[in-house]
């Protein structure tokens, strides 16, 4: 029967290739050739949740091509190869698994989507291999600090809700804040830092915790209005937030509603789905970037994605709000690149990371790695916004959550 | 007389089991023909392939001289042919007289169509009492009448009857078939499915007897009542 | 539903490989059966780990599947809330491996039971119904334990998320999909040992025999809602094996990837298997398994060729990927 | 009182307002075939459910051997050595004639788990493949029972019910749909599953042959009462049998 | 929590409760319409309601057509749609092996293609909405407070069911409708066609899903997976019996109700729990649902 002498031909096979395999891994530092360096990019580039990732990596992607066309890194262009996460662990830890194993990409720079991100926090740390997020803030996979993972480059959640209350106990002197959030893991960061902030500032907080999926938010609202707060403090996503933003202003809420930087994706969208800028009269947003989107500090991020995307820029909703937030994980990887010098390992890379600082241009405050801390940013910016004009509120606002490692 | 149905070696199965083999029979017009055998022989499987129920594997099923038994179900009802199935076949949670409506669905004369329902009510004066009333309360016996009416609305030119007595004690039993009587009389052509081969004989001309989906026996009904096989197939003697 | 589902299910025992009840064996099925050993065992010689991951994901849905098979395929009750048992079957393990230190093969029996446990519980309630009730009511089930995995922070990590600490025998720790292949693989064999077992035994006629006819079940001395439950109770303790199974190799769970989602991605592979067939439920998730790893590559269009290939299954090849391959090359030699 | 295998007192059943059965009684004695006979819609059916345990009577007792099984939940009943055929066939479709008996043999097979997993129990496959055997099933073995022609379903219907190993075998319309060779075969298997084996039959019969030749007694029910009972001889001449048979007519002719 | 506080929220609950749980109940029509003549829970209901309201969103902001022209032309390719798809995919299901899971099957395969076009078109992203038939205005009811948009919302909701019922009770077609649903044989023993009975059940169930995307796309906003909502129509249906057209809109008033009162006596983290709650409830209770017909013994 043939069968038998196709099972021992395919074995031999399989095992000369396995040993050819494990031959060419050991010679070198993986995805490193004297030309090349791969990078291995991951995020949502399809289904549900594509909107946190599709241009933030076309955004990283221009920018290594700008670093490609300028000579590259120390001799070498930067190859990438783009997998898509799906923004669902069990996809994304393969995507990391097959860029790393398979593709034998030299690092990572992915990840858009939080919960799922953590999922690959364990294999990476094991696997040695530097990992810059994109946007994810994950700050499950950055507390405990480990060796190899950084990211926050937008923003880490802690800082998100620690700030906002922040924001308001200083700037609008509420003793009694109105705290609305998600009861996913975005959610349970932003509170921790929320309730911790408060409590040193000695901020009351009445917290109302809604899933992102919520039709009806009247009932947390009415809820909320009861226990009279001096402000109202929004940390959920764009949808549920205008949702509330409308249904507060029906319920004749008039207190300073703040809305922190997870909600603020499209804010001329937002007026729009509120509908009415009377319900913008006392409206704050946080920015985690240097400028309001299109602004002229960061005009140029979006000039350069309407140069190289031109099909997609003509799209309805493109770039996607998050599109500059690819920039800076971009630069900090090829500035760790440059500073591990032109014989790099991925070990080299990592140490690079670990005390990188510099100033992106694009975000609101610095990237800064510290001996204790893999959060890239941590700085937030207000902005009093009537529907019409953003008006920056000056001085900056800071989470008092400190990781207690 | 000219024949107004004629099935000529009709077969049909239901998966592979093979329901009906080379089943032919005439239903001359103005007449009515009676259809009988014992239960599982196949004489509602006959049915329904006329009603297009049922696909036919072989044969050939023509109406008024038209072969139907590529056509479907509606435009059967459409061309005149009417089934008045077996059971309890009403809309349990419609009124009767949604119900009498409903049988005459595919038909755009509405003046004619009230005048029938008239005509229905006529015939089954129970059904006038009962208009509002929802099908599924009526009793069995009423629930016949029902079924009957609501074939009638649809204006027939051939009625097929599957076990109208089924059930029913003596008494609607003979209300029944005397209505049909009336019918026929009244120039309706009838093909009746009977296991109560006595009252089925006694109303029709002529009748065929089916055994296990084939063709047993046919012949003049009264000539089949005084036939042995007849008391032997009913009553083992 | 009118159409019963026991109506398109293909003959069951004839179905299984090497189980014909016929005395000749077909070559080609002894010669599929050699390849997928070969295969088995060869694979960690051949690939990369990122292959054993998908291969060990593709396995715990293979027992995920085999789960729901026993329930619906055997036994032809519409339960919709496997994930939940998945989802009770990782988090019981990890939590044996995490908080007690326990060797993971008696997390993995844990899981198994604990998952068992609350199907028998679930089952007993949800049973009194049948059809689109039962198949709506394990619906609502599913949603609200995937609340309960979100919320039930001191237990499951809420929206945190649950780490996994490596699965551990002794001093033995898994720490790669490499070493947990070889435990993933035996527990897959052992599973589908068992329900060949099941199936071929007086259990498995006896669900059979409640799928195809209950009336005739009852007549025949079959307690039927004795043999519901226990059907319920066993697709139960397959789903929280296979979640042991999870994480032996996984290192982290969330509740995100435990909704209705992930029930009706298994109930897809069943189907587009074939519905009650032991092999169709093998395949259909090996098949299908590999069609969403290969889609992540074609990311724009995934959806709408996922949702072509769903339709297109059921419109051309409704009886499953095995019975239209038979059709199409066995070229109806089957009587 | 003992030589009754089956005793049924005073049995009424009614659906809704309708009453299906009228306080009917039958004794069925052991070792004997018993038919039970009626026009369509006369209660022959729900009688029989109810002896089953698979309709509960409204009023009234059944007795098995004595004993008050009224309350039996039906799927003991075939512990209790009660088995039952389906008037429009209950087989298990797409199983195999072969599983279907098996499945038959199920009570025979202890309640341990070691039987319960195992794929062939002693004794039992041999009792399966014999019965097969007597019932000329045998050449279909590995057919699925609904890829069977009609005949042959009944058979398969008859023969995963003696796999239970009745003492009493309740039958309701075996001969529907027979042909006349088969409804043949049919009379010398239940006689001699009675006269040899004394396995005790009640059956609900339309095939006046098969109950004219085969029954030891037969008991006549219309319009949910029982109107005659007696031999087949004594039965066919009554005259309000004929008359609910063949209507008044024809019973004069 | 104060007496005075517990009135208000009481108040509240039941008024936003009734406003969507209109909504609610016109998917749970939608559902159950489908259900009743074809016994197909239709998967693909939530994108149904979806792609209306993207065509809507479309002719709406992108080509400015008046809304007396965006509404009927949504509700008329929402019905041409659903139709088609009964006749040109779900037929062929159904004739290749009419088991209801493959159909449930089919309409999942439909939900995850309207989805991914939705996507595909760029407009999925960012949650959108089309400007409110009506300025909304705050108006206190008792202590209730709504909006003028949320009455023009309840009010719509009620005269298109009340068409409907109206339609189902009196009009041939709806009296067809039914007849299939309560005995599909002898519906086509009157000469019923089946083929377009579906069709246009299917028609309609797009109809409505089109009027409620209308309805709500002002007040939920649309992404590409807003069809999720029709889970709480799923719910409704339930509640009501599953087969149950009035109990479908009792159910929908119940669950949004329910919806609002666990929201603002327990935590608004329960909001998305209420609705499956609700099910596992009157399931276990009444298993046939609020409104849901006999159970009947299957004859032997």
């Amino acid at each position: 029967m043939t069968s038998k002498t196709t099972q021992v031909w395919l074995g031999a096979a399989v095992l000369a290739a396995s040993l050819v395999h494990a031959s060419s891994a050991s010679a070198q530092e993986p995805g490193l050739t004297d030309k090349t360096i791969k990078i291995g990019m991951f995020s949502p580039l399809s289904g549900a949740n594509m909107a946190y990732g599709f241009d933030v990596v076309n955004a990283a992607k221009m920018y290594y091509d700008k670093v490609n066309k300028e000579g590259g890194v120390h001799g070498r262009t930067i190859e990438l190869v783009v997998e898509d996460d799906r923004c669902n662990a069990n996809d994304l830890v393969s995507a990391v698994k097959k860029l790393v194993e398979q593709d034998q990409v030299f690092m990572l720079n992915g990840g858009s989507c939080s919960a799922a991100a953590v999922a690959a926090k364990d294999y990476v740390v094991r696997s040695k291999i530097p990992w810059v997020m994109l946007n994810a803030s994950a700050d499950g996979a950055l507390y405990p600090p480990t060796d190899y993972i950084f990211g926050a480059y937008s923003i880490s959640q802690y800082a998100v809700g620690g700030s906002v209350v922040d924001f308001g106990k200083q700037h609008l002197k509420a003793k009694k804040i109105g705290y609305i959030n998600h009861d996913d893991a975005y959610g349970a960061w932003n509170l921790e830092a929320a309730q911790a902030t408060a409590k040193e500032l000695g901020v009351d907080l009445a917290v109302e915790s809604i899933n992102p999926n919520i039709t009806d938010v009247t009932a947390p609202l009415i809820k909320l209005r009861a226990a009279n707060p001096d402000m109202i403090a929004i940390t959920t996503y764009a949808k549920p937030a205008a949702l509330i933003i409308k249904k507060a202003h029906e319920l004749g809420i008039t207190k300073p509603i703040v809305l922190a930087v997870t909600g603020t994706a499209n804010v001329s969208q937002l007026v729009d789905n509120v509908g009415s800028k009377d319900a913008l009269k006392n409206f704050y947003v946080q920015d985690v970037l240097a400028d309001v989107p299109g602004g002229s500090k960061i005009k140029w991020v979006y000039d350069m994605y309407k140069e190289n995307y031109p099909d997609l820029a003509s799209k309805p909703d493109h770039p996607q709000a998050y599109m500059p937030y690819g920039i800076a994980p971009a630069m900090s990887v090829v500035k760790a690149l440059k500073d591990a010098g032109p014989n790099p390992t991925r070990e080299k890379v990592a140490e690079a990371l670990r005390t990188q600082k510099f100033d992106s241009g694009v975000m609101a405050g610095p990237i800064e790695f510290g001996p204790n801390d893999r959060a890239a940013q941590e700085s937030t910016i207000y902005l009093k916004f009537d529907g019409n004009q953003q008006t920056l509120v000056p001085g900056s606002f800071q989470s008092r959550w400190k990781y207690k490692g | 007389m000219p024949d107004l149905l004629e099935l000529t070696g009709v077969s049909a199965s239901y998966g592979r089991i093979q329901a009906l083999s080379e089943v032919s029979l005439r239903v001359p017009e103005g007449r009515v023909v009676a259809l009988l055998g014992s239960n599982g022989a196949g004489k509602t499987t006959t049915l329904n392939t006329i009603s297009r129920l049922v696909p036919v594997t072989s044969g050939s099923i023509r109406f008024d001289g038209k072969p139907i038994e590529s056509w479907a179900s509606h435009q059967v009802v459409e061309g005149g042919v009417v089934q008045v199935p077996e059971g309890r076949e009403v809309f349990q949670d419609m009124s009767v007289c949604e119900n009498l409506e409903m049988g005459a669905y595919r038909r755009k004369d509405a003046a004619a169509i009230r005048a029938d329902f008239e005509r229905v009510l006529n015939y089954f004066p129970k059904l006038r009492e009962r208009l509002q009333q929802r099908a599924g309360t009526l009793s069995g016996g009423e629930q016949q009448m029902l079924l009957l009416g609501r074939a009638l609305m649809a204006r027939p030119r051939l009625l097929l009857l599957d076990e109208p007595s089924l059930g029913l004690s003596p008494v609607l039993v003979q209300q029944i078939f005397g209505i049909i009587d009336r019918l026929n009389k009244d120039g309706l052509t009838i093909l009746l499915v009977e296991q109560n081969a006595a009252v089925a004989l006694t109303c029709s001309s002529y009748a065929y007897i089916l055994e296990n989906g084939e063709m047993a026996l046919q012949g003049a009904s009264d000539q089949l009542r005084r036939d042995d096989s007849v008391r032997r197939t009913y009553l083992g003697h | 539903m009118r159409d019963k589902t026991a109506a398109v299910l293909p003959r069951s025992e004839a179905d299984l490989p090497g189980l014909s009840a016929r005395s000749s064996v077909p070559l080609g099925r002894v010669a599929l059966l050699a390849l997928a050993v070969a295969t088995l065992a060869l694979l960690p010689f051949a690939v990369t780990g990122y292959v054993l991951y998908i291969a060990n994901l593709l396995l715990v849905f293979v027992v995920l599947c085999l789960g729901l098979h026993l329930v619906i395929g055997e036994s032809g009750q519409f339960a919709l809330a496997h994930a939940a048992f998945y989802g009770i079957g990782i988090y019981t393990s990890g939590l044996a491996g995490n908080a007690f230190g326990w060797p993971f093969p008696l997390s993995m029996l844990l899981a198994g039971l604990v998952a068992g446990a609350v199907g028998v519980v679930i089952g007993a309630v949800a049973l009194r119904m049948r059809d689109i009730y039962l198949a709506l009511a394990t619906f609502a089930f599913g949603e609200a334990m995937q609340w309960v995995f979100l919320n039930w922070d001191q237990v499951t990590g809420g929206p945190n998320g649950l780490r996994i600490s490596p699965a551990r025998l002794g001093a033995f720790e898994i720490l790669s999909d490499r070493q947990a292949y070889p435990v993933v693989v035996v527990m897959t064999v052992l599973m589908l040992l068992l329900t060949i077992l099941i199936s071929r035994s007086r259990l498995g006629r006896s669900f059979r025999a409640v799928r195809e006819s209950e009336v005739a079940a009852m007549a025949m001395g079959i307690p039927v809602r004795r043999a519901k439950i226990t059907a319920f109770g066993l697709s139960a303790f397959f789903a929280g094996v296979a979640g042991s199974m999870f994480a032996t190799f996984s290192t982290y769970i969330h509740p995100d990837s435990l909704g209705f989602q992930t029930t009706i991605l298994v109930l897809t592979m069943i189907v587009v298997g074939g519905l009650g067939s032991i092999a169709g439920a093998v395949g259909g998730a090996i098949v299908f398994g590999l069609i969403s790893e290969f889609l992540r590559q074609t990311p724009s269009y995934q959806e709408i060729i996922y949702g072509l290939i769903l339709i297109g299954f059921m419109m051309y090849a409704p009886r499953g990927l095995f019975a239209f391959i038979r059709d199409k090359v066995g070229g109806g030699t089957r009587g | 009182m003992a030589d009754h295998l089956l005793q049924v007192d005073d049995l009424t059943v009614k659906f809704g307002g309708l009453t299906a059965v009228n306080r009917f009684d039958i004794s069925v004695q052991r070792g004997t075939i018993h038919a039970l006979i009626g026009p369509n819609g006369a209660g022959k059916s729900t009688t029989f459910n109810c002896i089953s345990r698979f309709y509960q009577p409204t009023t009234g007792r059944i007795l098995l051997d004595g004993a008050d099984v009224t309350n039996m939940p039906a799927s003991t009943m075939a512990r209790l050595g009660v088995a039952r055929t389906f008037q429009n066939l209950e087989l298990f479709g797409e199983l195999t004639v072969f599983e279907n008996v098996m499945i038959g043999a199920h009570v025979h097979a202890g309640g341990t788990w070691r039987n319960a997993l195992s794929a062939r129990p002693a004794g039992v496959v041999e009792h399966v493949e014999h019965l097969l055997e007597r019932t000329g099933l045998t050449p279909y073995r590995n057919t699925s029972a609904r890829n069977l022609d009609f005949g042959h379903q009944k058979l398969l219907e008859l023969a995963r019910a003696l796999a239970i190993r009745p003492r009493l075998l309740l039958l309701d319309e075996p001969a529907a749909g027979l042909r006349n060779r088969e409804i043949a075969a049919l009379d010398a298997l239940l006689t001699d599953l009675c006269r040899r084996e004394g396995i005790t039959i009640l059956l609900v019969e339309h095939v006046m042959q098969l109950v004219m030749a085969i029954s030891d007694r037969v008991t006549v029910l219309n319009f949910g009462t029982k109107i005659a009972e007696g031999t087949p001889e004594e039965v066919r001449n009554d005259p309000s049998v004929i008359e609910a048979y063949l209507g008044q007519e024809m019973a004069h002719a | 929590m104060t007496l005075d506080v517990a009135f208000l929220f009481l108040q509240q609950g039941i008024a936003s409760g009734l406003i969507v749980g209109s909504v609610y109940a016109l998917l749970a029509l939608a559902i159950v319409v489908i259900f009743k003549t074809s016994e197909v829970p239709n998967f693909s209901q939530g994108e149904m309601v979806m792609a209306a309201g993207y065509i809507a969103l479309y002719l709406l902001v992108f080509q400015s057509l008046p809304l007396w022209i965006v509404m009927p032309a949504t509700i008329l390719a929402a019905f041409a749609g659903a139709a088609l798809f009964r006749r040109l995919i779900l037929n062929q299901v159904a004739r290749a092996n009419g088991s209801p899971v493959n159909l449930v099957i089919a309409t999942l395969g439909l939900s995850y293609v309207l989805r991914g076009f939705v996507r595909q078109t760029g407009f999925g992203d960012t949650p959108r909405s089309f400007p409110p038939v009506v300025e909304p205005e705050s108006i206190l009811i008792g202590q209730a407070s709504v909006t003028t948009l949320d009455l023009v919302i309840l009010a719509t909701a009620i005269v298109v069911m009340a068409a409907f019922f109206w339609m189902f009770k009196y009009t041939k077609t709806g009296r067809a409708m039914r007849a299939v649903g309560m005995n599909p044989k002898a519906a086509r023993l009157v000469g019923v066609d089946l083929t377009r009975i579906h069709m246009i059940v299917w028609g309609l169930s797009g109809g409505i899903s089109a009027v409620a995307a209308l309805l709500i796309s002002p007040k939920v906003l649309m992404t590409a997976d807003m069809g999720s909502i029709v889970t709480l129509g799923f719910a409704a249906a339930i509640v009501g019996g599953f087969t149950s057209l009035p109990g479908a809109v009792v159910g929908g008033f119940l669950i949004g109700i329910i919806e609002n009162l666990v929201g603002l006596f327990i935590t608004s983290r329960a909001i998305v729990l209420a609705p499956f709650l609700a099910i596992m409830l009157v399931l276990v209770i009444r298993p046939q649902g609020l409104f849901g017909g006999r159970v009947e013994i299957k004859k032997v």
